[in-house]
């Protein structure tokens, strides 16, 4: 296999422009994957990287973590934006069905929660054919802590990102 | 690094050990936090990095706990009753011993014999307390009480060689109880067991020495927090206060974790030189006037003179202001023209030796500015928030005074730069911005002006309040010197231009009712954010007597049963469980006023001490409500119980003030590492680190 | 980009038949606001002083004239509060702020919105 | 095939955890949210009573909230008595005092969520706030008394 060479600008292209698997997505809207919606999300300024890695997924609810403690939150400290995506990629030659849901919940001035558990967000089922890039918007912005959680039947590798945005000026 | 764990008991508040949390982390440690939670017929502990099995010897839990230099574990709220609950598992680190486990620190978890969840080591040598035996398995004291004050008793820490009073509230039971030393096992322990904390029992008669803190090999058996588990020690709308937080840091000077960072210690009063209106003395040859002063001029001299060298702990205090322009109860009033104030209303002259007392006090104050204390102005004639018609000054040199026209209210307002400069339009800068205010109603010359809680008025009022207070001697005007800081009378808050115009005179603290305590105050105040640059605090009243409840009269001690709202007992029935002091009164007087005075004394250094815990409320106290009983023969007496008094007394005399500082001072000696007097600087940056945690 | 809301006027203005705007200028083209090329929104708020109706206009321009105007209606009772958006399509360095109606005090605040680079 | 990247002039790196995708991040910074409140509220059948517990229609649970473009209210009810909440807003001059006496509605309704569930309002429900006050009142009308624990933020625009 022969390595390529590419560019930052040209690696970001692609990932924008890479074909996105048709998700069936119960509560949580999915966005096509193209440069003209991904593009304002990228602007440099209005942009942060909340969490980045490699995920195993097995038949267990997992944090994008990896763990199963249900009262950890897989991102903190994400008062400020109002949206967050999810963006990944899936390991391995057979088809993608990889379930997942958002919960989040507010923390008060000594970082604990207001209450015990969390609120459910959304979920959803993600089923593409292999090795195509799937993207979750996550609707309800400025929780203080959100928990994403990934399961799948077949144990999965998953390369994934999340972002969020900030508010800005709308028209 | 240190490990706080909790209960996770779904039928009652979470267990967010917030007091515990915010106060560590303003220490300046890391805090990580673990709940116990049941799964099924499993108890796991809930690390951050993952569950660890409780319900038995996990290696790996054992492991993972070396990572702390702590570890402390807070019941959510733990009664005697309570057998296995979840945190009863956490008794499992009682065995952990060896030298790479961490310290373990117990607030209140109690071992009784009903709570069988996990064995205890064979050589444990506290006695387990059998809820259906407490007399022969612990030592009993009083009737049940939730109130930790209560609880109050003359503790000698062994360490330290310190006998004081200390609410040493273990776990609630029916009779309360402190722990009982098997002294067989104690001793077999050697340098492996150690008595912390032992309990005298001045009128409880005891068969043996009671324990209420103690060292078993790497864990420390302490006393409860109370309220410590609640959602955010950093503070939430009406959330209790911990009690019985010394507790916690002597756990931490035990374990031998010194703090990064220092809490700044103040004490607070208001209305410094007041001394009630009573017409009459309580009784024949009960204090009076003369008394009163002498009590306060002696307590205060005795502050500046011997407590504060010692201490170096500095008195932020208001001075009652509004009497140099017509208040009755104002210090002009007493220390200026020499009146005191009548019940009722209206004043009468100080006789010679009152007027040379009154004049001693005031040079005092004066004396004592920016060393022992930092005096504010305080004006109960025109409260912030309340409008109305208000004398102005007329000093010389103040461009507010009468007769100068001034602005005293809005005009019509436009941000400069988005029209051309408006024929008598005044400038005003707010939050930044410069706005043109366009013919703003003025005073004209008159010596009186219309009062509203905006920037203007607020202006003209605190003017003549920094007149009053430089005409009695305080160049800096009256906000507390360095500590820059405001006390308001009332408690009112005002509005953000109140405080606009306190930070123009230098005023950088605030203490008021946060949120507004007064339902007629349209304000949503916070303490989360400076308010035009003013921190604000919350406080909370200390005093022996109440201060609204006594209508304008003043204390008369621990307990009057003809005039309750006079004395602490009869204000705060809480102290009183079971009428436990108030019927032996008469019958039984001295072994009833030793539990008063231990609860008073608890409640006040206790409450002192609590507020120095967490950076939003200060504790304060009222001279006319602790100073106006002291004995006229000598007000600095320590307090002794007897059964002879005074005839006609309702009780014995007490400077309950000198007796709470006195015994505050005790607790700050012994934890005095973890403490630094306190300056406006350091208040502002404790608040800000707490900010910053959010 | 981000934004940042200013008070530009707070103020009471005995409203009449004749049109006027909230600085009681009748000229009717005297700009009630100058340099406010950076306002993107205005948000007027305020209390009406009696029930009848009062008539706004908002009007966008510069010192050669006005070029867009919005207009509308107070209603509510006496002492009841309104809310007025204006989001003029453009930026404009010139804004007349006008109203109409029968006699009454109409105490109102307008704040406006700019848009300001980081 | 893994997802490889340009890590520097030479190197062609997989992604992981070690070596994460490119993605510009300069200068982001978070639009400034703040806590405004954190109340604890016995929800009661009282009408007229705010978070704070206040029955005086004049009082605001919040001021200085001009900067905000809008508020969040985060909440977690331990009960589901069906609940009425209002959401009043008002402006004031710049002493903080409110224009004129009442509040203009901008929002009333059920209280959405059972026992021991969370929410979330946002205020305005739509268009932008700039309000300097606002007044948050909460009724249960049916069941018992339960516990309400808010958070609100104001966020910038």
């Amino acid at each position: 296999m022969s390595a390529e060479r590419i560019t930052r600008r040209e690696m970001l292209k692609r990932l924008i422009v890479a074909p996105i698997g048709a998700a069936v997505l119960t509560t949580l809207e999915v966005r096509q994957a193209s440069a003209a919606t991904m593009q304002p999300y990228y602007d440099p300024y209005f942009v942060a990287v909340l969490w980045e890695g490699r995920t195993r997924c097995d038949s267990l609810w997992r944090s994008l973590k990896g763990d199963v403690v249900a009262i950890l939150p897989t991102v903190q400290g994400t008062t400020p934006y109002d949206r967050l995506y999810w963006t990944g990629y899936a390991l391995g030659s057979v088809p993608v069905n990889v379930n997942m849901r958002v919960l989040a919940r507010a923390v008060d001035l000594s970082g604990a929660p207001l209450g015990s558990g969390w609120r459910p967000i959304g979920q959803a089922a993600i089923q593409t054919p292999p090795q195509r890039w799937f993207r979750v918007e996550i609707p309800e912005g400025h929780w203080d802590e959100y928990r994403i959680e990934v399961r799948s039947a077949t144990p999965r590798l998953v390369y994934s990102r999340v972002i969020a945005s900030q508010g800005y000026w709308k028209e | 690094m240190i490990l706080i764990i909790g209960d996770w008991r779904p039928e009652s508040f979470p267990n967010y050990a917030g007091a515990l949390t915010t106060t560590l982390r303003l220490l300046g440690y890391t805090v990580h936090r673990a709940w116990i939670v049941q799964r099924g017929a499993e108890f796991v502990l809930t690390l951050p990095d993952g569950e660890y099995p409780l319900h038995t010897d996990s290696p790996a839990l054992r492991t993972r706990l070396r990572d702390y230099n702590a570890v402390i574990i807070l019941p959510t709220y733990d009664r005697l009753v309570d057998a296995n609950f979840p945190i009863a598992y956490a008794l499992r680190f009682l065995s952990w011993s060896d030298p790479q486990d961490p310290p373990f620190v117990y607030l209140g978890v109690h071992f009784g014999t009903n709570r069988t969840a996990i064995a205890l080591p064979s050589d444990f040598p506290l006695v387990r307390p059998n809820p259906s035996n407490l007399a022969s398995t612990a030592h009993t004291t009083g009737p049940p009480s939730g109130n930790f004050a209560v609880q109050t008793h003359r503790v000698r820490l062994t360490r330290e060689q310190t006998e004081l009073y200390l609410a040493c509230f273990i776990n609630e039971s029916n009779p309360m109880h402190l722990w009982r030393l098997d002294t067989a096992k104690h001793n077999a322990l050697g340098s492996a067991g150690e008595v912390l904390a032992e309990v005298i029992g001045e009128d409880y008669a005891f068969d043996a020495t009671p324990v209420c803190a103690y060292r078993y090999k790497n864990c420390y058996l302490m006393p409860n927090v109370g309220f410590g588990i609640a959602p955010s020690g950093a503070y939430r709308h009406q959330q209790a206060r911990p009690q019985q937080m010394f507790w916690l840091l002597y756990a931490l000077k035990c374990v031998g974790l010194s703090p990064r960072y220092r809490l700044p210690v103040l004490l607070q009063m208001d209305d410094l030189q007041q001394i009630g209106g009573p017409l009459t003395p309580r009784f024949p040859g009960a204090p009076f006037v003369n008394d009163w002063l002498r009590a306060l001029l002696a307590t205060y001299e005795w502050y500046a003179n011997e407590f504060f060298p010692r201490t170096e702990i500095p008195l932020w205090a208001a001075l009652t202001t509004g009497g140099r322009y017509g208040l009755y109860y104002g210090a002009w009033t007493l220390l200026v023209d020499k009146r005191r104030m009548l019940q009722g209303g209206g004043t009468e002259p100080l006789d010679s030796t009152g007027a040379a007392l009154a004049d001693q006090l005031l040079r005092l104050f004066q004396r004592e500015q920016n060393r022992s204390m930092r005096l504010c102005f305080h004006d109960h004639d025109r409260l912030l928030n309340t409008t109305g018609s208000t004398t102005r000054h007329s000093d010389a040199g103040y461009p507010l005074a009468a007769p100068n026209d001034v602005p005293m209210a809005h005009g019509r307002i436009v941000r400069k730069g988005h029209i051309a400069p408006p024929a008598s339009a005044v400038e005003i800068e707010v939050d930044g911005e410069v706005y043109y205010d366009i013919n703003p109603p003025r005073t004209g010359s008159a010596n009186t002006f219309l009062y509203a809680p905006t920037l203007h008025a607020a202006r003209i009022l605190i003017e003549r309040n920094v007149a009053e207070m430089r005409a009695m001697g305080f160049a800096d005007g009256g906000i507390g010197g360095e500590a820059r800081f405001h006390i308001t009378a009332g408690e009112q808050f005002g509005s953000a231009a109140v405080m606009q115009a306190l930070y123009e005179i230098g005023v950088r603290i605030c203490r008021c009712g946060v949120p507004p305590l007064f339902a007629t105050e349209r304000s949503g105040n916070t303490l989360y954010r400076p308010v035009r640059g003013v921190w604000l605090f919350r406080g909370t009243v200390v005093d022996a007597a109440d201060a609204v409840g006594a209508g304008e009269l003043n204390t008369t001690g621990l307990y009057d049963a003809d005039q309750p709202r006079r004395s602490f007992i009869g204000t705060y029935p809480v102290f009183n469980p079971a009428n436990d002091i108030s019927d032996i009164w008469t019958t039984d007087p001295v072994r009833a006023q030793r539990r008063a005075y231990r609860r008073c004394v608890g409640h006040f250094s206790g409450s002192y001490f609590d507020t120095v815990a967490l950076p939003h409320t200060m504790a304060f106290s009222h001279a006319a409500m602790c100073l106006c009983w002291c004995d006229p023969t000598d007000p600095l007496r320590r307090f002794t119980p007897s059964d002879s008094l005074p005839s006609g007394s309702p009780g014995p005399y007490i400077n309950v003030l000198l007796e709470a500082w006195l015994n505050f001072e005790l607790m700050y000696r012994v934890l005095r590492e973890y403490f630094v007097p306190a300056t406006g600087e350091n208040v502002i940056a404790t608040r800000e680190r707490w900010m910053e945690g959010v | 980009m981000r934004t940042q809301p200013l008070t530009l006027y707070v103020g009471t203005l005995q409203v009449e038949a004749t049109p006027k705007d909230v600085l009681n200028q009748s000229e009717p083209l005297a700009p009630t606001f100058v340099n406010a090329a950076s306002v993107r929104a205005f948000y007027w708020t305020g209390v009406k002083g009696s029930n009848a109706p009062i008539a706004y206009t908002v009007r966008g321009g510069n010192a050669n004239g006005w070029q867009w105007s919005q207009s509308g209606q107070m209603v509510g009772n006496a002492r009841g509060w309104f809310r007025i958006v204006i989001k003029p399509p453009a930026p404009y360095d010139w804004y007349r702020v006008e109203v109409a109606g029968a006699p009454q005090a109409l105490r109102s605040k307008i704040t406006g919105v700019e848009e300001v680079a980081e | 095939m893994p997802v490889r990247f340009l890590r520097n002039a030479s190197e062609l790196a997989d992604v992981s955890m070690e070596s994460p995708l490119p993605v510009q991040v300069a200068n982001a910074k978070p639009v400034p949210a703040d806590t405004l409140l954190v109340a604890t509220t016995t929800v009661n059948t009282t009408t007229n009573r705010d978070l704070m517990e206040n029955t005086n229609t004049e009082t605001p649970t919040l001021d200085n909230c001009g900067q905000y473009r809008k508020l969040v209210w985060f909440y977690f009810r331990t009960g589901a008595a069906a609940t009425t909440y209002r959401i009043l807003a008002r402006t004031t001059d710049l002493s903080a005092q409110p224009l004129g006496t009442g509040w203009q509605e901008l929002a009333t309704g059920t209280l959405p969520g059972g026992a021991n569930s969370w929410g979330r309002i946002e205020i305005p429900t739509t268009g932008d706030g700039y309000y300097d006050q606002y007044r948050i009142e909460v009724y249960r009308t049916d069941g018992s008394n339960y516990t309400l624990t808010s958070k609100l933020i104001g966020v910038r625009g």
